[in-house]
């Protein structure tokens, strides 16, 4: 991990909501991989006092490009402190055919950066959209992704979801972060009901806590595994849901 | 600039550098080692440590607050033997004094935890810190404990809110040394689930409030050395608690934030400036590495139209 | 909703909004009359009040902090006689009740206080600031000094270092109210003289501290109603004082960047609350007055090449 | 008083320091005058905390000037919150041929906003300039300006002092911000020796104090005078420096 500094090189709106960035960035931070993250600064000033956290959703031509909420105002030119690399990338499987990505009631940000990775690797990826996220626009995705739309009740369930969770070989889930665990508790609790062992390696939870140091220091993103604790921000962001305590 | 910052005369701690991160901020040592020299602080001051292990806190544990943070983290451990067998080499391989914050709990806690400490060279102090909501004869009952226990000094962590009241009856009690203080507790409403959270508060404003007990302390506490800790956000921070009389400080959770802030700290008070136009060390600084990029684009290799 | 602040039985004051600006932040009920709608506040509390004139303070008098200000007044005022001469006519007029801060500094000024403050009617109540510094007994002393003497009800504002210590004691002594707390006093150092300035530290920073010793004396005091005061910035730090327990909150700093912070916590709490989009009352909103300058920038009228 | 939007029209280097910025206002700030001010707030957040005191430097086809730095950064179209108008107008006498300005060590633009008000009434202007205000570049003042620079040591001294203070009708002097009080005190003995009985409303100070609320509620600016105490945010920021108690 290294603190460096990043410029914004190109702004660009993609969809209804988001604006894509473009950042040149240390070299150090070009062997990010899908599920790393970085830890931005965007003042000088104390408020606000924590970093935020970003989920690159692609490294372009050596360039970071990350996604942000368009409400949110950059410049071009304008230099960001960044912390990073943060976690570790996703353990994905070495024969891998088929990925279903989750987002439930939060943007699927975190889990973008897979897309490029996975499809020029060959293997299909589908993102399903629950809840909240039902409105985020895909229309700047690769139209090789299969995106299912959740139900209208904002349940963890859309039209084809026993085949998509049955043909897939691992499955990246991310919630809404208030109360993760016991959303991460309903999620793994459904996939139960449809199928009835829940494999190893196969059902992932990407968490979002807030990081204060990113680096192990502050132990405020500690979790219970069942081989003992865990930090999200080093050796997550993405667990083994059948493997973390969630009560 | 060595500078003794215990009063226990048989195994003082003698420090280089009148800096330490505070408990909690900085892990074991085995974190910031790739951002900073470590090797440049006075001591290092691990994560709080109980006798049997501690989980971690469940639910919201990081409140984001107006120019600071509450954080909760239950202070998780693995208890005080594991703790021990994972970090014994690390420490002992640490060119800088190791203080292990204990967490007082009860006296018998104190008392067995203690006797194992002493066995272990590689550790220098112990910083004991008390409950806040810990009476000043409890304090004292349990400070006690630990002082008639062991042979390494002990070094006792306030709570800010009744700092006054406590300080004078555990240095009375035998304590080598007082860290005034931990960082105070609070209560905010968490923004996503909109639940009341209870932590403790890091933020610059925490610095005047702390800095003032530290004044007033100062000149009713007698032979007994005081490390300032509260709100450390800048050099002038740290050296304002040197000013009021503190032998030492404590940074806290500016090492998330800015982590080679410490560094920057600990060459300051150590007399290794930092050159003021880059804030690169001396012994760092190259001809034109004050083109950060911000610079580049003022002399006008502006990507804007 | 009608709420009563104090236990005073004979001459309770009674509140239509729980909420009041903090001594020290509003002057004595003449400013910010331009700006919001006084009478929608529950109650005004005056700038501090001595029996003798004070001197404002000399030197730096206002240190910037991250997220706050540390500010050091003096206390000034003309005395008790001229304050009363010069305001009388003011509060006579006022709809809502006045309630006089009286710096509590000896007994025998106290005495004099509010034997006078009796003779006037436009007074509903006294609250007695306490000294930062003072110990549970001087307190005690003072506040049954001013209990028995007089007839409005006394609410106390208690120091936030002491708030636990202190608080059941004057309770017990017969307050009729208290005021957790009074903003913490701090240290900083003034940037233009490099001169440390021992003052008041106002920011939201302090309302996670301050609430959390609400948070904790509500379950200990019985029959005392508390008004919480501390770092109040928004509607929801308003309403958490409540949540935790409060009868009614003061609000501080806010006033001085935002005066009409004051109006909306007041409508908010009073129940006529604000419309979301524009920021503007019921009584006062019409089509289109949500186009602030941002918004008309928005909408295209950009100023931007 | 009233809280009202202000937005940035139009953004001009004038100086080597410094910049001039357009505000479009409320109307009812159109009524300002030389001596009196703004604050301004232009952040959402709570740092910094304090709104700042923006002295204007002119009032030009219904839109306010300010002058400020060009290391700090503005955008045309930036809306910032303002409170005002703040404080009293300078009060110059009826009569008046000649005012003197002097700024010591700060910046002059308290005073600045004199200049074209006094022009324009055909009443003469010499500004002096000491101490670190020796740097302060006049290139953008009107040419009938006067100009004094400071002498090398930065005293309060340069060279027509004698004649400039004995032709002004009325002086007006602000000082370097560190300690005021005891500036303003060497100030006003230096003009004593120079002139023996100093006459009323003819030396006035131009106070710079930190306003937390500018309204006359917190009181941290009150100064004491032969009659009493008053609050620079509302009487000031002049005062007639024989009638202030400066220790
Ligand atoms: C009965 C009574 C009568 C009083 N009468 C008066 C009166 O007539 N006039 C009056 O002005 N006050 C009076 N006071 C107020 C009292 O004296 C104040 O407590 C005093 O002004 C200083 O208090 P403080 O809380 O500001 O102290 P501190 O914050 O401790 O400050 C005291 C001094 O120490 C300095 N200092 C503080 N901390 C540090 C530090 N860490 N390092 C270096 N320097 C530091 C400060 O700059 C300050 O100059 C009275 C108080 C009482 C109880
Ligand atoms: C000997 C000993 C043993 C202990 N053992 C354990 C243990 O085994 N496990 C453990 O978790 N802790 C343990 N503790 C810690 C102790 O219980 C803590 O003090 C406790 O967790 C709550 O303390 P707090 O300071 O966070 O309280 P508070 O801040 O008062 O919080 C307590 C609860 O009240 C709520 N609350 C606080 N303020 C308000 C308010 N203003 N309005 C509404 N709600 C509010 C908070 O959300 C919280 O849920 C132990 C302590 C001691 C002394
Ligand atoms: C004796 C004792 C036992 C504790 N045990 C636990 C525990 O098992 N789990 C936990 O989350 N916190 C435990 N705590 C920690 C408290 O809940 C509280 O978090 C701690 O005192 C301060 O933590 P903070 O700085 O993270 O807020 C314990 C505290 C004490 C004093
Ligand atoms: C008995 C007493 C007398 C005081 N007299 C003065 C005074 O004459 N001048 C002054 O500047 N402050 C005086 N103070 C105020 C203190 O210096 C201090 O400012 C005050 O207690 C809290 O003020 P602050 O909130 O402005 O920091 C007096 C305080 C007390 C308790
Ligand atoms: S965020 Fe601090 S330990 Fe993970
Ligand atoms: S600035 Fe608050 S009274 Fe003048």
């Amino acid at each position: 991990m290294k603190e460096t500094q990043a410029v914004i090189e190109r702004i660009k709106q993609v969809n209804l909501g988001y604006q894509r960035i473009e950042l040149s960035v240390d070299e150090s931070l070009l062997q990010i991989k899908p599920g790393q993250s970085i830890l931005a600064r965007l003042t000088e000033t104390w408020d606000p006092y924590l970093r935020q956290q970003w989920f690159p959703v692609n490294l372009l031509n050596g360039k970071l490009i990350v996604e942000r909420p368009l409400s949110e105002t950059y410049e071009i030119g304008q230099v960001i402190h960044v912390l990073g690399i943060i976690g570790q990338p996703f353990r994905f499987r070495k024969t891998l055919r088929n990925v279903l990505l989750v987002a439930y009631d939060t943007p699927p940000i975190p889990l973008l950066m897979t897309i490029p990775w996975l499809l020029a690797n060959k293997v299909s990826v589908t993102i399903a959209l629950l809840g909240v996220a039902t409105s985020y626009d895909t229309q700047h995705l690769p139209p090789e992704v299969e995106v299912e739309l959740g139900n209208n009740e904002g349940e963890f369930l859309w039209q084809n979801q026993v085949m998509t969770l049955g043909w897939a070989d691992q499955v990246f889930v991310t919630v809404g972060p208030d109360n993760e665990f016991s959303r991460f508790a309903n999620v793994i609790e459904r996939v139960r009901e449809l199928r009835h062992d829940v494999p190893r390696h196969y059902l992932f939870g990407v968490f979002q806590q807030l990081l204060p140091c990113g680096a192990g220091a502050c132990h405020s993103c500690m979790i219970r595994t069942d081989e003992g604790t865990a930090l999200i921000c080093l050796e997550g962001p993405a667990f083994d849901l059948t493997q973390v305590i969630l009560r | 600039m060595s500078v003794e910052i215990t009063r226990n005369t048989k195994n003082a701690i003698t420090i280089q550098t009148p800096m330490m991160p505070a408990a909690g901020t900085f892990g074991f040592g085995d974190v910031y080692r790739d951002i900073i020299k470590v090797d440049l602080l006075g001591a290092i001051v691990t994560s709080p440590v109980t006798y049997e292990p501690w989980h971690p806190a469940t639910g919201t544990k990081v409140v984001p607050l107006d120019s600071g943070v509450l954080v909760h983290t239950g202070l998780p451990n693995p208890g005080l033997h594991k703790t021990l067998k994972t970090y014994r080499n690390l420490w002992s391989m640490m060119p800088i004094p190791v203080i292990l914050h204990l967490v007082a709990t009860t006296a018998e806690q104190i008392r067995k935890s203690i006797t194992r400490i002493d066995e272990e060279e590689c550790i220098a102090g112990i910083e004991l810190g008390l409950n806040d909501d810990i009476s000043a004869q409890e304090a004292v009952k349990l400070v006690e404990t630990a002082v008639k226990r062991g042979e390494k000094p002990v070094l006792v962590r306030l709570p800010m809110l009744d700092a006054y009241e406590i300080a004078e009856a555990v240095a009375d009690a035998g304590a080598d040394a007082l860290i005034i203080s931990a960082p105070p507790r609070g209560t905010a409403r968490d923004p996503k689930t909109g639940k009341l959270v209870s932590g403790r508060v890091y933020s610059p404003i925490v610095k005047p409030m702390v800095l003032r007990v530290v004044g007033q302390l100062m000149r009713r506490l007698k032979e007994i050395p005081v490390i300032g800790a509260g709100g450390i956000h800048t050099l002038q921070d740290a050296r304002d608690y040197l000013e009021a009389g503190a032998t030492a400080v404590q940074v806290d959770s500016v090492a998330w934030i800015q982590p080679d802030m410490l560094e920057k700290i600990a060459r300051d008070l150590g007399g290794k400036s930092v050159t003021k136009e880059t804030g690169a060390f001396p012994d760092e600084w190259y001809p034109g590495m004050g083109d950060t990029e911000r610079e580049k684009r003022r002399r006008g290799e502006s990507f804007k139209e």
